[in-house]
């Protein structure tokens, strides 16, 4: 996937991981997690990773960010690379972690993310004081600031009560407080918006648009929902079996989607207009990495399967410029099945 | 990794039937297994828990399948053998039964008085049924102390055990029948004189007893089948006690055995039972909360502050234990109704943590009852702990165990248990380490197996590493 | 928080109250008699001494009598000590007991604490295997022998400098106190040391601690800003039944290092049936465990914020 | 096939350690901080640091221990052994007894006896320790305190041979009626209720000391609790008590006979019942000597190469067994088959296995003074050979006897001491083995064990007993009917008879006649089984001479003892 990436236009990427492998000891043997996903995000802008449950989404961020506890899980190949330093490598940059002031990141479930037993303003204020060299008073007015910022009423008193005092979307909002209290050049959000309600999730989601707008920062947005994936992401990236199997705009993925799976994806999910008796469920489930398929690993599910497809590893085809898809569809002999779906509703907002 | 070596032939583009695409998925799926299959499958792997799931096995074919293997009373006593440290044996001579000695007075020796140094000797063979020494008298002595001493008493005047004090002039002889053991001893005699001070000079004989035991000894303490089977100066293999004998003779090996059957019973049962109720009862507090959890914690700190040896005197009493009865049962019920409160503010400490979590009030919305909440969610949350303090209460109550018997609440002589066993070995651990030693490894032994177990289990039933290591 | 005081402090007054009075049922059903000495003195002698002592009346008016006294904190006169108040014996003896359970738990705790946070970080590694077999060997001896091979210890040391380093027994100074404390402090040193390890793996694998690696905090301040302070909080809950345990179990250290604590006198009343320093002592060590429970509670509170004192 | 892992592995454990050694250094500050202030509250409860070595040649101060705290002060109500040894060595009554258990004067210089009358002269120079003479009339109060009901002293019965005595404590006559006298403040008139030959030694007694009627008074109600509350006569006064930690005896200067006393203080710095500590501070110097040495710690002494000693300490221990009616016990067959299964010598020698201890063959203990030379020497006891054939006759007889096909389980009584609990399984196991009797050991608590023992709740019990006075009758008396002592209700008129010539007869060779035949009686009549006479081991500085060590009256005495340079 490295071609189509690399040209977008004129944007440096803040974020570019290549060919990232990441594998697990388990008690059957070595799971593939992660086999071979490159990807990358430019200033200001926003790329959704999106896939089923299990298909390695969380496990590349959280990898790069060094929060898998190693045993059992192994990055075993790959590069990361922020800024022109590869983070996977060396998280200590002239002389600061870049976690926390160059990256931010924030959790599915901010009930249990947060200490229970400190302030939450001290939370917010340390790492303030860790990258930047606050004194406390300093970090601890900042901290009252940034909480201001993300919309959490009376922010002075909140900066002194502990977390099991807030809701679930305040503490996520503190979350998010606590994740660009230093600026970060880019923020990874892991599922932020599964563990709340849709009213709160709207709010969180235009909150994250609205800083992104002020401070310019990247973000990485994992999630399952299409739903926010229209709303956020200005690329989005669908991972399916540990791998990337559609890299595109937005607008590409949702209206020319050039993989199977996407298709799947996209008739999955309800919309205004659609009822409900024309919802199609995928069929099957993902493939389990304990013993990753030869060929394409959609092929089990996979409509428009075809016999190359068992056992020969689709690359990925450019089907329009920056819309890549991992298919033989797309191969110049490969018949003109059913043509993926192209055009249609507009998704836009 | 591009597919460009590989061109597709025409024919690679045919439809896919349904059948590949099925074969395709039965080959991909892992199997399912369910939460108590993952945590055996995860315990098993764990080396510490085989480790100890083995010493568990092993305690228990000692405690069951022991005594038929070592088929040796534990109440037998061999008095010639108290004691002995292990794995002595060894061999006695058959002698005729002791019969009083007159001793010997200035009158009826042969040689007459010269300086004491040289000749103090030996009226008969030395053996450990008697010591008969007979000596010249010392001119002028108003009577002599005898001493016996286990090493050389020349350098420093260390005459070792003062055994005797004779008073009368005319007796020049004395008969040791302490403790006799086929060691080296070194006796001295020391002259008193006028006003019956000890004298300066002091004669020193050495001596080893050889072992010896009459024919109705010997049968009575095991040795031979029947007394008529031997007659005197046959010799006598003593009975090999592989792990030594206590004090009163009695063989250890076959003590730990039945013992085990007392302490592993209680110092398992007891405190299962006691961290259950404290686990009910901390949790229903906590979880409760409020007014009921103050005055259940309150009603715990009053069990707690209740003068023990007082209670398990009356448990004695209210249980109507017979003199000299093991009582086993109502030891079991005062344990119980005594050790629960440090379980149960433990646990109640955890649930007061979690009762605010996220999933206990969505539990709590979908309608589950009290009862529920606290086994499904309270109790795997606070495992860790619970299995931690378990591992605690064993040896705890095993030497409580061994207190009630001491005090004649719980096992009556002469069952033994093992506490019992290194209480009384205490006493002697300097002397007889052995007598220590042996109960204190076993308890040990079954400790370290609870503990690896409970550490095992820990982590086996930990939720957070369930499919990862 | 004051009020949350004042109303344990009430609670615990009636706690004590329960405690004499379950004392005071259990030792006058408890057979024997105080006042019979081995030599069994004439009836009139033991009228006297009953007398004396207030025996003569019924059990119901004693109960008022003695509670009515313990109120205005005279505990009686002792049946074997016969000349000393149980005030007196307590008021010389229970500091010598208190200031040995306090250096004790102080030992324990830290002990306790370090030893299972290092434990919990060299999970399954040589420090955690050779520290938990210590800790095994440890719990599975008796006390009794712990603290006669420590005073053997001091012992040989005292004879291999040649002069008394530190007081093999007795008491009085602060080197008098030093040994038995550890000795009567390392079984709870043991159980706390175990319970850390447990508490700190569950924190481990907890999400805020991933949450504070996402941060890029430095590991050492992970460990003690997030780690040490959740993981500490069962450790906390468990002091107050120790420092029973410990109160009480000073029996052993004080009779092998000949130390004037209350503990002697503790045992020794239930032996000889001495019912007024066993109300006495029972009382005492009852208001004294009481006072501590809730001292422990409030430090919990202020520890743990999400447990409120309502 | 594993590649290994890239990505930096986090330097958590190095780290966390380097924390944890920070912390703890500041838990060290804290623990030593805090050590500084309890070290400061030990001070307070602690009686000042003992001196740092055992015996001090210049201070002529010897530093030793003891074993329980110090009950009792007050003469009049004392009645344990670590009270009366400390009584003995600050007070002193009117007879005393010597280093080696013989009775010599004490206040009293001279004393006559004449049928029903003593009269004792008492020495010009006996003073009390504020400088006023001990007169006759501070007896006359003392033994009148002791003696009325309302000291309720538990040795009143000790003042029943003077005249009224008994009635006065049954508060049936007052106290005036007591038949004592001070014709001068010199002379002491006593007048017994009937004359008996042994009433000087009883004075030895510490119901017998004199206390001073004014003091006593001005106490009021506080006498003998602490050292503020005491007046001394003896050869020694307290100077400082920390009850249950400490107590230092220093010289009296006012004492009459000052010239025999050496040291100049003896402090004793510890109390605790444990040998294996006791043993520690010898070692390390700390005490010039260990009594009550158990069979146990003699291993560690002879290591050690100290010179070990032992005394007798006077007490005879048997098994009593019960002649109440339901009792099985009571048959004579069964008792005198348990009296031939029965060897001292192997329970000595083999399982109680302490040098200080001799297999016992009579009541009377082998050290009791007789008419003229041991009593023992005069009138041997009958002596009963271990014969088990014979003695499995007998119990054949004693089933036959009681119409039994089998004898169902005895009860045998016993303390939670360890020689109660070695002897009490010993006997179990030799019982079943020899006899084939079932025996049940019901061990109790000290107070449950004397209650069951009064009550009669045994078959057999293990007893010890000791003299109260320097006199035969003290043990003769213990199996008369009328004893409450007698817990197993022996009721022989034979020796009841035998008893009362001792008792009232006054010609010396007629009561130790009678003293033999209660011996004969209660060894043919297999009243009870013999078991040891127990001695004490003790170890002692060689440099400590001359302390008393008895097996009657009290039983350790620093009074007259001295230090030598070197052993």
């Amino acid at each position: 996937m490295t071609a189509a990436a690399a040209d977008t236009a004129g944007a440096r990427p803040v974020l570019d991981v290549q060919d990232l492998h990441v594998e697990f000891d388990t008690y059957g043997g070595i799971v593939k997690a992660v086999r071979g996903a490159s990807f990358s995000v430019a200033k200001g802008k926003t790329l959704a990773i999106v896939g089923e449950s299990g298909c390695g989404k969380s496990v590349s961020v959280q990898s790069i960010m060094g929060l898998i506890p190693t045993p059992p899980g192994r990055i075993t190949r790959g590069s990361a690379l922020l800024g022109g330093v590869d983070i996977i490598r060396q998280k200590i940059v002239d002389g600061h972690d870049v976690r926390g002031s160059r990256i931010g990141m924030i959790f599915q479930d901010p009930m249990s993310s947060l200490n229970p037993t400190m302030k939450v303003g001290n939370q917010i204020a340390e790492t303030l004081v860790v990258h930047r060299g606050y004194s406390h008073k300093q970090a601890a007015a900042r901290a009252v600031e940034l909480l201001a910022s993300v919309n959490i009423p009376e922010a002075e008193r909140r900066a002194q009560q502990y977390p099991f005092a807030f809701s679930g979307g305040m503490l996520q909002r503190a979350m998010i407080a606590m994740a660009i209290a230093c600026e970060p050049e880019i923020l990874i959000a892991d599922e932020p918006t599964t563990a709340l309600d849709v009213t709160i999730q709207a709010q969180i989601l235009d909150l994250l648009k609205e800083l992104q707008r002020k401070q310019g920062m990247a973000i990485v947005l994992i999630t399952h929902d299409l739903g926010v994936v229209a709303r956020m992401a200005d690329e989005v990236v669908v991972m399916y079996a540990g791998e990337i199997v559609e890299h595109g705009s937005a607008d590409d993925v949702f209206y020319s989607a050039a993989h199977p799976y996407t298709v799947g994806l996209r008739s999955a999910m309800p919309s205004r207009d659609t009822s409900r008796a024309s919802l199609v469920p995928i069929e099957g489930a993902p493939p389990d990495l304990f013993a990753p398929p030869q060929g394409c690993a959609y092929f089990a599910r996979c409509p428009h399967a075809m016999l190359l497809c068992e056992n020969q590893h689709p690359p990925p085809f450019v089907v329009a410029p920056r819309h890549s898809a991992r298919c033989w569809l797309h191969h110049a002999d490969a018949p003109p099945r059913a043509p993926l779906q192209r055009g249609g509703k507009q998704w836009r907002r | 990794m591009s597919a460009v070596e590989w061109q597709p032939r025409s024919e690679d583009f045919a439809r896919a039937t349904d059948a590949d695409r099925r074969r395709g998925e039965q080959r991909l799926v892992r199997p399912s297994i369910s939460y108590w299959q993952d945590a055996w499958r995860r315990l098993k792997r764990n080396p510490r828990a085989v480790v100890s799931l083995g010493i568990v096995v092993a305690l228990s074919l000692f405690t069951i399948a022991g005594p038929w293997v070592w088929r040796v009373n534990p109440a037998a006593q061999d008095i010639d053998q108290i004691s002995r440290p292990p794995g002595a044996g060894g061999t006695g001579r058959i002698v005729e039964p002791y019969i009083q000695w007159a001793g010997v007075t200035t009158e009826t020796l042969a040689t007459a008085g010269s300086a004491l140094a040289t000749n103090i000797r030996l009226a008969e063979p030395a053996t450990t049924q008697a010591v008969r020494l007979e000596w010249a008298p010392a001119a002028n002595a108003s009577g002599y102390h005898v001493y016996r001493n286990i090493s050389s008493p020349r350098v420093g005047r260390a005459l070792g055990l003062p055994l005797a004090e004779i008073i009368d002039p005319h007796r020049v002889s004395f008969e040791d029948r302490f403790d006799l053991e086929p060691v080296k001893y070194w006796y001295s005699i020391v002259a008193l004189d006028a006003n019956g001070a000890e004298a300066d000079d002091y004669a020193v004989f050495e001596v080893e007893p050889a072992m010896v035991i009459t024919a109705e000894e010997a049968a009575d303490r095991g040795w031979i089948a029947d007394a008529g089977a031997v007659r005197v100066g046959d010799m006598v293999a003593l009975p090999n006690h592989p792990l030594g004998t206590d004090y009163l003779g009695r063989d250890m090996l076959s003590r730990l055995m039945h013992g085990a059957r007392v302490s592993l019973f209680i110092g398992v049962v007891a405190p299962l039972l006691f961290v259950f109720f404290g686990i009910v009862y901390g949790s229903t507090a906590g979880f409760a909360g409020g007014r009921i959890d103050q005055l259940m914690m309150r009603v715990a700190d009053f069990v707690v502050a209740l003068p023990f040896l007082l209670f398990m005197i009356l448990f004695r009493i209210a249980f109507g234990v017979q003199p000299g009865e093991s009582g086993v049962l109502p030891m079991l019920v005062a344990l119980v109704l005594l050790s629960w409160p440090s379980t149960a503010r433990l646990v109640r400490g955890q649930v007061l943590q979690i009762r605010n979590e996220g999933y206990i009030g969505a539990s709590r919305l979908l309608g589950a009852r009290t009862g529920y909440l606290v086994f499904r969610h309270m109790i795997p949350n606070t495992i860790g702990v619970i299995l931690v303090t378990l591992t605690f209460e064993v040896p705890r109550v095993i030497f409580i165990e061994a207190f009630l018997s001491f005090i004649g609440m719980g096992v009556a002589p002469p069952t033994p248990s093992w506490g019992s066993m290194s209480n009384e070995g205490i006493k002697t651990m300097l002397a007889h380490p052995h007598e220590l030693l042996f109960p204190a490894l076993f308890i040990s032994v079954a400790v370290l197996a609870f503990n690896l177990l409970g550490d095992g289990l820990r982590d086996a039933l930990d939720v957070r590493l369930r499919g990862r290591e | 928080m004051l009020a949350y005081i004042l109303k344990r402090l009430v609670q615990g007054a009636v706690t004590v109250w329960f405690i004499a009075t379950a004392t005071f049922v259990a030792m006058h059903a408890v057979p024997g008699d105080p006042l019979r000495g081995e030599r069994i003195a004439n009836e009139q002698i033991l009228a006297n001494l009953e007398a004396r002592y207030g025996l003569d009346k019924p059990l119901l008016e004693q109960y008022v009598v003695y509670i009515g006294g313990m109120l205005r904190g005279d505990f009686g006169l002792s049946y074997v000590q016969q000349n000393r108040r149980v005030n007196d014996i307590i008021r010389e003896h229970f500091p010598v007991s208190a200031t040995l359970g306090i250096l004790a738990m102080a030992f324990a705790t830290v002990g306790g604490v370090l030893w299972g946070a290092l434990t919990a970080i060299y999970r399954n590694r040589l420090p955690d295997v050779v520290i938990m077999f210590a800790v095994i060997v440890g719990i599975s001896v008796p006390s009794f022998v712990v603290a006669a091979f420590s005073q053997l210890a001091l012992v040989s040391l005292n004879s291999a400098f040649g002069s008394s380093l530190l007081p093999v027994a007795g008491w009085g100074t602060v080197w008098h106190m030093l040994v038995p404390a550890l000795v009567l402090g390392l079984s709870t040193m043991a159980y706390l040391t175990r319970l850390m390890r447990s508490s700190m793996l569950d924190i481990t694998t907890s999400d805020f601690v991933r949450t504070a690696r996402a941060k890029g905090l430095p590991p050492t301040r992970i460990f003690l800003r997030h780690q040490l302070r959740n993981a500490i909080l069962p450790v906390v809950t468990v002091l107050g039944p120790q420092i029973a345990l410990i109160t009480t179990g000073g029996f052993v250290v004080e009779l092998v290092f000949a130390i004037p604590g209350l503990g002697r006198y503790f045992v020794d009343a239930v032996h000889q049936l001495d019912y007024t320093v066993i109300m006495g002592t029972t009382t005492f060590y009852g208001a004294f465990l009481v006072f501590m429970v809730l001292v422990v509670d409030v430090l919990y509170s202020f520890i743990d914020p999400r447990v409120t004192l309502e | 096939m594993a590649q290994p892992n890239i990505a930096n592995r986090d330097p958590m454990s190095r780290a966390a350690t380097r924390q944890l050694l920070w912390i703890a250094g500041a838990a060290l500050v804290g623990l030593a901080l805090l050590l500084a202030a309890l070290g400061w509250a030990a001070t307070l409860t602690g009686g000042g640091a003992a001196a740092t070595h055992a015996l001090d040649f210049k201070t002529r101060t010897v530093t030793t221990s003891i074993r329980n705290d110090v009950p009792q002060l007050d003469s009049s109500r004392s009645k344990d052994i670590e009270s009366y040894n400390i009584l003995h060595t600050v007070m002193e009554g009117l007879l005393r007894y010597d280093n080696n258990s013989n009775l010599v004067p004490g206040v009293a210089d001279r004393w006559e006896v004449d049928g029903a009358r003593v009269t004792f002269y008492l020495r010009e120079n006996a003073r009390w320790s504020d400088g006023k003479p001990v007169t006759a009339h501070d007896f006359v109060f003392a033994w009148r305190l002791a003696v009325i009901p309302e000291t309720a002293s538990e040795y009143a019965f000790l003042l029943y041979p003077v005249k009224n005595g008994e009635a006065i404590n049954r508060g049936e006559m007052p106290p005036e009626s007591l038949g004592v006298r001070a014709a001068s403040d010199r002379v002491l008139e006593v007048e017994l209720q009937n004359a008996i030959a042994y009433f000087p030694k009883l004075t030895a007694a510490q119901t017998y000391y004199p206390i001073r009627e004014d003091f006593f008074k001005s106490r009021n109600g506080r006498y003998a609790a602490d050292t503020e509350d005491l007046l001394y006569n003896g050869a020694f006064r307290i100077t400082r008590w920390v009850h249950g930690a400490s107590l230092r005896m220093e010289k009296n200067d006012l004492y009459w006979d000052k010239d025999s006393i050496w040291l100049n203080a003896i402090d004793i710095a510890y109390i605790t019942t444990d040998a294996v500590a006791r043993l520690n501070l010898f070692q390390d110097g700390r005490i010039a000597d260990v009594d009550y040495l158990p069979g146990e710690a003699l291993d560690q002494v002879l290591q050690q190469r100290w010179s070990l000693r032992r005394f007798n300490d006077g007490s005879m221990w048997f098994i009593e067994l019960n002649f109440r009616e339901d009792r099985l016990t009571r048959n004579f067959h069964l008792r005198r088959a348990l009296q031939l299964a029965n060897d001292p010598a192997e329970l000595v020698f083999k399982v109680l296995k302490t040098p200080s201890f001799t297999p016992a063959e009579s009541l009377f203990p082998s050290t009791m003074k007789g008419e003229h030379g041991l009593f023992r020497q005069q009138y041997p006891p009958p002596h009963v050979p271990t014969d088990l054939t014979e003695a499995r006759k007998e119990l054949e007889l004693a089933r036959q006897e009681l119409g039994l096909d089998t004898f169902p389980p005895l009860v045998l009584l016993a303390d939670d001491t360890p020689a109660a609990i070695t002897h009490s399984e010993y006997l179990q196991e030799y019982l079943r083995r020899n006899l084939g009797l079932e025996i049940r050991i019901d061990r109790q608590n000290f107070r449950q064990r004397l209650e069951k023992q009064q009550q009669g709740e045994f078959d057999l019990t293990l007893k010890g007993w000791s003299a109260d006075y320097d006199d035969p009758l003290s043990w003769a008396d213990l199996f008369a009917s009328w004893n409450l002592n007698n817990n197993g209700r022996y009721d022989n008129p034979a020796l009841d008879a035998q008893v009362r010539i001792a008792m009232q007869s006054l010609d010396e060779s007629e009561r130790y006649r009678a003293f033999a035949e209660v011996q004969r009686i209660l060894i043919e009549d297999a009243v009870i089984v013999m078991a040891y006479e127990r001695g004490v081991m003790y170890v002692q500085d060689p440099r400590l001479k001359n302390v008393g060590r008895r097996f009657m009256g009290p039983p350790t005495d620093y009074s007259r003892a001295y230090i030598t340079e070197e052993p």
